[in-house]
C-alpha cells in the first residue's frame, strides 16, 4: 500500500539511507530493525513527509506521491509516532491530541466539549484514565507517550508508524497497545512497528525488516525468524564478540553510598530515588539495570553533584562529598558521562578539542592562561587513547559520529584523573564497533584501578559487561547479582518491579 | 460646553476654591528636571505658590505629549486650583490644555506658547525669537560679519528649535560674508553636540564661529573645538543663560548667551494664577512675552540662575 | 504517592495540602496582589487617588499601554519579542495627520474620511509587522534584532513623512467631510472613555483568540515546543508572522488613540513604549521564552505599571524616584513569580519525602 | 566523507572546494566588507573622510560604543543581553562629577585625587553588573528583565544623586591636588587620543580572556551548551556573574571617558546607548542565544555603527534618513549572516551527496 523506492537520505555529512526499497502492506505489522542510526527514523521520517528523500520516491497506492509536511501525509492516512515525544508541555491533553486539527463549533471557535469526549474516548481505550484537561508537562513520561499514541490513533491513519512507541511504558501498558494494534490491523490498517525490544517487537510483528547501516539487508516473515537471527543481521556479526571477558582485580572501597534518597527534579512529588544504598570497589565495573524511569539518571547525576539529595549520604573513599558542588566532586575525582549526550555532554558551538580539555581545564594552566602546548599534547594523547576518529582537535564537533562524539565526552571525563567514573547508558545511540571500544575503554580503565559505574538499558550488556549488576526499580534496589548469576529471563522480572523477597 | 461631555470631571469642587482666600493645589508641569533652565523654572514656580500659601506637585512630562496629557488628567483628577504648564509642543499641547480649561482648570503656560488662543489663562513666554536675534547680532559682531560658522539646531521635533533656528536666520540673512558650513540636530544633547562638533571639524577647520540653539550643545561644542585646539579662534553663542554658560563666558570660552528669565516668568505666572483663583482675573493679557537678556563677558557677573542678581 | 500519603495520614496532610494550595493561590494572584497593594497604598496616601473619576482617568492611561502590551503577549507568546512598537505609534500617528492634512492627488487635495484614515494607519502598523514577521520568518533574522531595525526604520520613516513637524489640528473639518478622529480619544460611550472602550474590546477579542480558536492553541504550541508543534502541522511560519501583524496593528492603534486624545500627531512620540508593554506583559505572568502568559495577566501588569507612574504623580513623588520606583517593582515582580515556581517545586518534593517517610 | 572524495576526483573536487571556502572567507569577513564599502562609498562622496585626522575623530567616536559594546559580548556569548549599560554610562559619569565636586565627610569637604574618583566609578559600574549577575544567576530572572529593571534603577539613582543637575567644570583644581580628569578624553599619548587606547587595551585584554585563559574558554562553554559546562565542572554561576560584572565595569569607563571630554557630567547621559552596543555586537557576526562572537567581529560592528553615524553627517544627510539608514544597516548586516549560514550548510550537503555518488 505505501511504498519507498530507492530512497537515499544524506544530512550533511551524514549518508543516512543508501536506496533503500521498503513496503507496507494493509492488515499486518512490519517490524523494522536496526542498530542505533541504522536509518530507522530517516526512513519513517521520510514515508511520514516530514523529511524529503534526497533521491528516490514513495508510492501511495501505486501512484507515487510527494509528502510535502507531515501534516499533508496526515491527511493522505499516514500518521507517525515520533521517536522522541513531540509534545506541547503547557498544553492540556485534548490540546496535543487536536493541534491543529482542531474540532470546530458553527462559530468557528474550538468545540471542547466534543474534543474532550473524544479524548476521553480514546484514552479510554489504551486504559489510562486521565483527565483531558490535565497539562502534557505534568505528566509521567509514560503517559505522554500514551498522548502521543492516542493522538495517532484519532487521526483514523490508514497507515500508523510507531517509532519506538513503548521506551517509557510498563509491561501492562504494552500489553494495552498491543490488543490496540492488533484491533487496528484487524479494521485493515497497515502497521509498522520500530523497537530495541526485539522480543517485543517480534511478538506483535507479521513481517520482519532489517536495516544495517542505511541499506535493507534482510526481509522475512517473523514466525520463520527468531532473535538471534535479527541480531546477526542487524550487527551483521555474532554478538558474542562485543563482550570481552575478563577477570577483575579488586580493591579498597572507593564510593559508597548510604540510603540516598533524591526528589524527581521534573515531577517534584515523586521520589526519583528512595532510600538506595550501593558501593564500587576500586577496580571493579558496577552496571545499574533498570526500566526507563526507574531512576539510574537521577542517581549518577546526585552522585555527580547536579542533583541534591533530600538525605542519605555519599562517600568517596570514606570522606563524604555531601557539600561538594560538580567541580568540587571533579577535583576529588567523581565525574559523570551523561546519558544525553547533545544535551549534556558536547558543546556544539566548540571544537573536539575544546570540549576534551574542558573538564579539565584547569590543569593546562600556567600563570593566567592556558598552555597551549600542555593543551594540545593532552587532547591529541586522549584522541589517541579513546580512538576517536576524527580529522584533528580543530574539527567541530558536530561533524562526528553519534559513537565519536560519545568517545570524546568519554575522553573529557577521563582527562580529569578520575578515581569514580560514571557512565549513564554509555552505549545508547552507538553503532556496534564503538560501542565495543567503549567497554573495552571501561574494562582498561578499571585494570587501572578506576571504579567504574555505568546505566544500561540494554539485558545483553547487562548480563556481561559488569562484574557486579545492581537492579533498579522505582527509585530502588530491587536486585544485586554477579556476573553469570542471572537469565535474560529473570532479570525481565526482576526489573518490573518485583524484588526477590516479594515486598515492596 | 464641548461634545465630549464636560472633560474628565465634574468641575465644581475646583470652582469653588475661586472664593477662599488661599490653600489649595497647584500644579506645576516642566519637560525634564535634568535641564537647570526647566528646573529652575519649576523650582521659583514652587517657591512662589508655597510662599502664597499653596500646596505644591510638581512633575515632567519628558516632550512626551501623552505623559503630559496624563499628567494634567492627574491635575484635574486632583481637583487643582491652577496648573502652571511648560508644554511639551505647540500644536500637542492645545488638546489637552484644553481639556483641563473644561474640566474648571486655569492653564498658564510658561516659556513655550501654543498654538492657539483663548484656551490657556496666559501664555508667559520668553521671547524665543528676540532672544535669537539679540544673540546672533551679536555673533555677527564677533565675526566681523564675516566668516565660516556651524549651526546646532536642537531637536527638530521641538517647535522652540525652529523659532530659534529662525530667529538666527533673519539676522545671518543678511550678512552674505558668513557663510553655513555645517547645520546639523544634536537633540539637545552635549555628548552628540561634541561627536558631530568634532566631525564638522573634520569636514573642515575653517570655521570661526558655532551658532547653538541651546547653552547645552554650545558648551559641547566648546568641549570640541578646545580638544582640536580650534577653542581661541572660534566664535560660540549659545541660548538660554545657563550658569554652566555664564561661566563659560567668564572664562572666555563662549562668547555670549540669551538668558531667558526662567524665574521671572515662572513667578510671574504663579502671581497670576493666584490673582485668577481669588478674582477670576488675571489682568493682563493672555499672550505676555518676556524679553530675552544677552550675556557677554561685559556683564556676565551680573546674572545668576536664570535671573538678574 | 502524595494520594497514598494523604490516606495513610488524611488530616495532617490535608491540613498541609490546603495551607500549600493556599500559598499557592497566593502567589498565582500575585500580580493582583501587586495592584491591590499599590491600590491600597496610593488609596492610604492620597484622598484624591480612590475617586470614581480617577480610576477612570488612570485605566484611560492604561489603555494605551494595555493596548500595545496586548499585541506584545502574542509576540512574547510565540518566544519572540517586539521592539518596534513604539515607533510604529509614532508612525501610525503621523500617517494619520498626513491623511487628515488631505492627499494631494494630481493636483486636486483629496479628504478620506476618518474610518478610511484610521484603516490606513492599522494597515501601516500591520505592514511594519508584517516586515518583522518575514524577516523573523524567512530570513531567520532574531527577533530582538529584526525589531529593533526595524524600530529604527519606522522612526526614521515617520521623521522623514513628517519632516519632523507635529500635525495640528486633527479635529478635521466639517466641510470636508472628515471630522470625528478626536472621538477616539475624547468620545466617551456609556460614560467610558473610547479608549477604555477599545482596550476592553481588544482583550476580550484577544482572550478569544487564544483560548477559544484554533490560531490561539497553535499559538501556544508553537511557543511551548516549536518543533512539536511544526510536526503536528501547526502553519508555524504563519503564526509567527501573524502575531507580528497584530502586534503592529495594536501599536497603530495606540497611536491613533494619543493623536486623537491630543487632536495633534508628533513623530517622536511612543519612544520607549515597547519597554512598558514588555514589562506590563512580564509583571503579568508571561515567559519571555514562550508558550505561557494570559490576557488577564498582561492587562493586570499594565494596571501596576499605569497606576504606579500616575499613583507616584499624585503623592508628587519626584521623578527621579519614580524611575527608580519603576525598575525595582519589574523587578521584584519577576521575582516574586520565579519565586512562586521555584517554592512551587521545593513544596511538592518536601511533601513525596515526607510521604516516603511514613511509608517505612 | 568530503575528504575521500578529494582523494577520489582530486582535481573537480579540489576546485569545488577552493571556490566554496573562498566564497566562505567572503562571507565571514562580511562586516569586515560591510566596513569596507562604508569607507569606499564615503571616501568617493566626501575628501574630507578618507583623512587621517578624520579617522582619528571618528575612531574616538567608535572608542566609546566599542568599550560598552566589548562588555557586552561577553554578556551575550553567554547568552544573555545586558540592557542598563546606558544607565551605567550616566551613573558613572555623575559619580566622578559628585567625587571630584568633593566629599562632604563630617565638616570638611574631602577631594579624593583623580585615580581613586576612577576606581570608584568603575566600581560603581561593577556593583550594577553584580546586581545584574545576581537577578539573573541566584533569583533566575530573565536577563532581560533584570537588565531592564536596572536600566531604570540605575538612571534613577544617577538622578537622585545629581538631583538631575549636569556636573560642569570636572578640571578639578591643582590646589586640591585632583586635576587631571580631563586626559581621559583628551589627552593624546603617541598622538592617540586616550579613549582609543582605552579601547585598544580592553579589546586586546578581551581577547586574551576569550582566546588564552580558562575564564573565555569556560564563558563560551557556557553560552554554547550551559548543562554541558556545568556537568564539565564549569563554575557557571560565577561566570555569568562576572561577565555582567565586567560589562558594567566597560560602561563605567564608557561614562568616565564622555565625562572627561565634555569635562562635565550629566545624569542623562548615555541614554539608548545600549542598543548601539548590541548592534555593534551582533553585527560583528555574534549569536544572541550565546557561545558564538568574536573581539574582531565586534570591534567591526562598532566601526561600521561609528562611521556610518560620522559618515552621514559628514556628507549632511539629514537626522531623519541617519536613522532609518541605521536601522536598515542592522537588519542587512544580520541577514547577511544568516544567508552565510544556510549557504555553508546546503554546500556541505551538496559536497556529501557528490562525494557519495562517486563512491556508488
Ligand atoms: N537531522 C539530522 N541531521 C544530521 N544527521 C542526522 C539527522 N537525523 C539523523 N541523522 C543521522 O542519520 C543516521 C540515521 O539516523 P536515524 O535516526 O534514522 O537512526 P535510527 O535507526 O532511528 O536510530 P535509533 O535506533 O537510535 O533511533 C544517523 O547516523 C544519524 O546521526
Ligand atoms: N512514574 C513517573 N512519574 C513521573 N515522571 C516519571 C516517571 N517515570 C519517569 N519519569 C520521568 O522520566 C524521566 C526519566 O527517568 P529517569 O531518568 O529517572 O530514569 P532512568 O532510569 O534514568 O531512565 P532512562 O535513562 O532510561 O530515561 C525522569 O526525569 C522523570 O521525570
Ligand atoms: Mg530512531
Ligand atoms: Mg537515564
Amino acid at each position: 500500500m505505501l511504498r519507498a523506492g530507492e530512497v537515499t537520505k544524506v544530512y550533511g555529512g551524514t549518508h543516512a539511507l543508501k536506496g533503500v526499497d521498503f513496503d507496507v502492506a494493509p492488515r499486518r505489522v512490519t517490524a523494522l530493525f536496526g542498530e542505533n542510526g541504522a536509518g530507522k527514523s530517516t526512513l519513517m521520517k521520510i514515508l511520514a513527509g516530514i523529511e524529503r528523500p534526497t533521491t528516490g520516491h514513495v508510492e501511495l497506492d501505486g501512484r507515487p506521491v510527494r509528502l510535502h509536511s507531515s501534516r499533508d501525509a496526515a491527511d493522505q492516512g499516514i500518521s507517525i509516532i515520533h521517536q522522541e515525544l513531540s509534545l506541547c508541555p503547557n498544553l492540556s491533553i485534548q490540546d496535543n491530541l487536536f493541534l491543529a486539527r482542531e474540532v470546530r463549533t458553527a462559530y468557528g471557535s474550538i468545540d471542547r466539549r466534543a474534543q474532550r469526549e473524544a479524548t476521553a474516548a480514546v484514552l479510554r481505550r489504551l486504559e489510562e484514565d486521565v483527565d483531558p484537561d490535565r497539562l502534557v508537562g505534568d505528566l509521567r513520561l509514560g503517559q505522554q507517550q500514551l498522548v502521543e499514541i492516542a493522538r495517532a490513533l484519532l487521526q483514523r491513519a490508514r497507515v500508523l508508524i510507531m517509532d519506538e512507541p513503548t521506551s517509557a511504558l510498563t509491561a501492562p501498558e504494552v500489553e494495552v497497545l498491543f490488543r490496540v494494534i492488533r484491533e487496528l490491523t484487524a479494521a485493515g490498517v497497515a502497521v509498522v512497528y520500530i523497537s530495541h525490544h526485539l522480543d517485543e517487537a517480534l511478538e506483535i510483528a507479521d513481517d520482519v525488516v532489517v536495516l544495517r547501516d542505511g541499506r535493507l539487508v534482510a526481509t522475512a516473515r517473523a514466525d520463520e525468524v527468531d532473535i538471534r537471527w535479527i541480531v546477526e543481521q542487524m550487527v551483521g556479526r555474532d554478538q558474542d564478540t562485543l563482550f570481552p571477558s575478563r577477570e577483575p582485580v579488586l580493591g579498597e572501597e572507593a564510593l559508597a553510598v548510604r540510603r540516598l534518597t533524591v526528589a524527581d527534579p521534573g515531577v517534584p512529588d515523586r521520589l526519583a530515588v528512595n532510600g538506595l544504598s550501593l558501593s564500587v570497589r576500586a577496580g571493579e565495573i558496577v552496571g545499574i539495570y533498570g526500566l526507563m524511569g526507574s531512576g539510574r539518571t537521577e542517581l549518577l547525576e546526585t552522585l555527580a553533584g547536579r542533583l541534591r539529595p533530600s538525605s542519605g549520604e555519599i562517600l568517596l573513599e570514606g570522606t563524604p562529598l555531601h557539600e561538594a558542588g560538580i567541580r568540587d566532586r571533579i577535583e576529588r575525582g567523581v565525574v559523570l558521562v551523561p546519558e544525553d549526550r547533545q544535551r549534556d555532554g558536547l558543546v556544539q558551538t566548540m571544537s573536539v578539542g575544546q570540549n576534551l580539555s574542558l573538564a579539565a581545564l584547569g590543569t593546562f594552566v600556567r600563570g593566567l592562561f592556558v598552555s597551549q602546548e600542555r593543551e594540545r599534547a593532552a587532547v591529541t594523547r586522549t584522541i589517541a587513547d579513546v580512538t576517536v576518529k576524527t580529522s584533528g582537535a580543530q574539527a567541530a564537533i558536530g561533524s562526528l559520529s553519534g559513537g565519536n562524539q560519545q568517545k570524546v565526552i568519554i575522553g573529557k571525563a577521563l582527562l580529569t584523573g578520575p578515581r569514580v567514573l560514571l557512565l549513564d547508558e554509555p552505549s545508547r545511540g552507538v553503532d556496534v564497533g564503538a560501542k565495543a571500544d567503549i567497554f573495552e575503554l571501561m574494562a582498561a580503565q578499571a585494570r587501572r584501578g578506576l571504579a567504574v559505574l555505568f546505566t544500561t538499558s540494554d539485558a545483553e550488556e547487562a548480563l556481561h559487561i559488569p562484574d557486579r549488576l545492581l537492579v533498579l526499580a522505582r527509585g530502588a534496589l530491587v536486585g544485586e547479582f554477579r556476573r553469570g548469576e542471572l537469565t535474560r529471563e529473570e532479570l525481565m522480572r526482576v526489573s518490573d518491579g518485583g524484588t526477590q523477597d516479594g515486598s515492596s | 460646553a464641548c461634545g465630549s461631555g464636560g472633560g474628565d470631571q465634574p468641575a465644581s469642587t475646583a470652582k469653588a476654591g475661586g472664593s477662599s482666600s488661599a490653600g489649595g493645589l497647584i500644579a506645576i508641569i516642566t519637560p525634564s528636571h535634568d535641564n537647570p533652565f526647566f528646573k529652575a523654572e519649576a523650582e521659583a514656580a514652587k517657591a512662589q505658590a508655597e510662599k502664597l500659601g499653596y500646596q505644591t506637585s510638581v512633575a515632567s512630562h519628558d516632550d512626551d505629549p501623552n505623559k503630559q496629557s496624563e499628567l494634567i488628567d492627574a491635575a484635574i483628577s486632583r481637583q487643582a486650583k491652577a496648573i502652571i504648564l511648560d508644554n511639551a509642543g505647540a500644536d500637542a499641547s492645545i488638546g489637552p490644555v484644553r481639556k483641563a480649561a473644561q474640566g474648571g482648570i486655569p492653564v498658564f503656560l510658561i516659556d513655550r506658547e501654543i498654538n492657539a488662543t483663548g484656551v490657556a489663562k496666559a501664555q508667559i513666554v520668553s521671547n524665543n525669537s528676540q532672544g535669537a536675534q539679540l544673540v546672533a547680532q551679536s555673533f555677527v559682531e564677533a565675526m566681523k560679519s564675516k566668516g565660516n560658522y556651524v549651526e546646532l539646531v536642537g531637536k527638530e521635533s521641538d517647535t522652540n528649535a525652529s523659532v530659534r533656528s529662525k530667529g538666527f536666520a533673519d539676522v545671518i540673512f543678511q550678512y552674505p560674508d558668513l557663510k553655513p558650513v555645517a547645520k546639523e540636530s544634536a537633540n539637545w544633547d552635549q555628548q552628540e553636540a561634541f561627536t558631530k562638533m568634532e566631525t564638522i571639524i573634520q569636514k573642515s577647520r575653517d570655521i570661526q564661529g558655532v551658532i547653538a540653539g541651546n547653552d547645552t550643545m554650545a558648551l559641547g561644542a566648546v568641549a570640541a573645538l578646545k580638544a582640536a585646539g580650534l577653542l581661541k579662534k572660534v566664535v560660540v553663542v549659545g541660548f538660554d543663560g545657563s550658569p554652566d554658560a555664564i561661566a563659560a563666558i567668564k572664562a572666555g570660552e563662549m562668547h555670549a548667551t540669551a538668558l531667558q528669565p526662567a524665574a521671572l516668568g515662572a513667578t510671574s505666572a504663579v502671581d497670576q494664577a493666584d490673582q485668577f483663583i481669588k478674582t477670576g482675573k488675571t489682568g493682563k493679557d493672555e499672550k505676555q512675552s518676556i524679553d530675552c537678556e544677552l550675556v557677554t563677558a561685559d556683564n556676565a557677573d551680573e546674572f545668576g540662575v536664570f535671573a538678574r542678581k | 504517592m502524595t494520594a497514598t500519603a494523604t490516606t495513610a495520614a488524611p488530616e495532617r496532610a490535608a491540613t498541609r495540602a490546603r495551607r500549600l494550595s493556599l500559598l499557592n493561590v497566593a502567589f498565582e494572584l500575585r500580580a493582583f496582589i501587586a495592584l491591590a497593594v499599590l491600590i491600597v497604598i496610593f488609596g492610604l496616601l492620597s484622598d484624591s487617588f480612590l475617586t470614581v473619576p480617577n480610576l477612570i482617568t488612570m485605566t484611560k492611561h492604561v489603555a494605551i499601554n494595555g493596548v500595545i502590551a496586548l499585541g506584545m503577549l502574542l509576540v512574547i507568546l510565540k518566544g519572540g519579542i517586539d521592539l518596534s512598537v513604539g515607533s510604529i505609534v509614532g508612525l501610525s500617528g503621523v500617517v494619520a495627520g498626513e491623511l487628515l492634512q488631505g492627499l494631494h492627488v494630481g493636483g486636486v487635495i483629496a479628504y478620506p474620511p476618518v474610518w478610511v484614515v484610521i484603516v490606513l494607519c492599522v494597515a501601516v502598523g500591520m505592514a511594519v509587522g508584517l516586515i518583522n514577521g518575514i524577516l523573523v520568518t524567512r530570513f531567520n533574522v532574531a527577533p530582538f534584532i529584526a525589531t529593533l531595525g526595524m524600530l529604527y526604520v519606522a522612526r526614521g520613516a515617520a521623521m522623514l513623512i513628517s519632516n519632523g513637524a507635529t500635525y495640528p489640528n486633527l479635529g478635521g473639518n466639517p466641510a470636508l467631510g472628515n471630522t470625528g478622529f478626536e472621538l477616539l480619544g475624547s468620545g466617551r460611550p456609556l460614560g467610558l472613555p473610547t479608549s477604555i472602550w477599545i482596550m476592553i474590546l481588544l482583550a476580550v477579542a484577544a482572550v478569544l483568540l487564544l483560548a477559544k480558536s484554533p490560531f490561539g492553541r497553535w499559538l501556544y504550541a508553537t511557543g511551548g515546543n516549536e518543533r512539536a508543534a511544526d510536526l503536528s502541522g501547526v502553519p508555524i511560519r504563519r503564526v509567527k508572522t501573524i502575531v507580528y501583524v497584530i502586534s503592529g496593528a495594536c501599536a497603530a492603534v495606540a497611536g491613533l488613540i494619543i493623536a486623537s486624545e491630543l487632536t495633534s500627531a508628533a513623530p517622536q512620540a511612543g519612544e520607549t513604549y515597547e519597554l512598558n508593554a514588555i514589562a506590563a506583559v512580564v509583571i503579568g505572568g508571561a515567559a519571555l521564552s514562550g508558550g505561557r502568559g494570559t490576557v488577564r495577566g498582561t492587562l493586570v501588569g499594565a494596571f501596576v505599571i499605569g497606576f504606579l507612574a500616575d499613583g507616584l504623580v499624585i503623592l508628587g513623588v519626584s521623578t527621579f524616584w519614580q524611575i527608580l520606583i519603576k525598575g525595582a517593582v519589574i523587578i521584584l515582580a519577576v521575582m516574586l513569580d520565579q519565586g512562586q515556581q521555584r517554592f512551587k517545586r521545593r513544596g511538592a518534593a518536601a511533601a513525596a519525602v515526607a510521604a516516603s517517610k511514613k511509608h517505612d
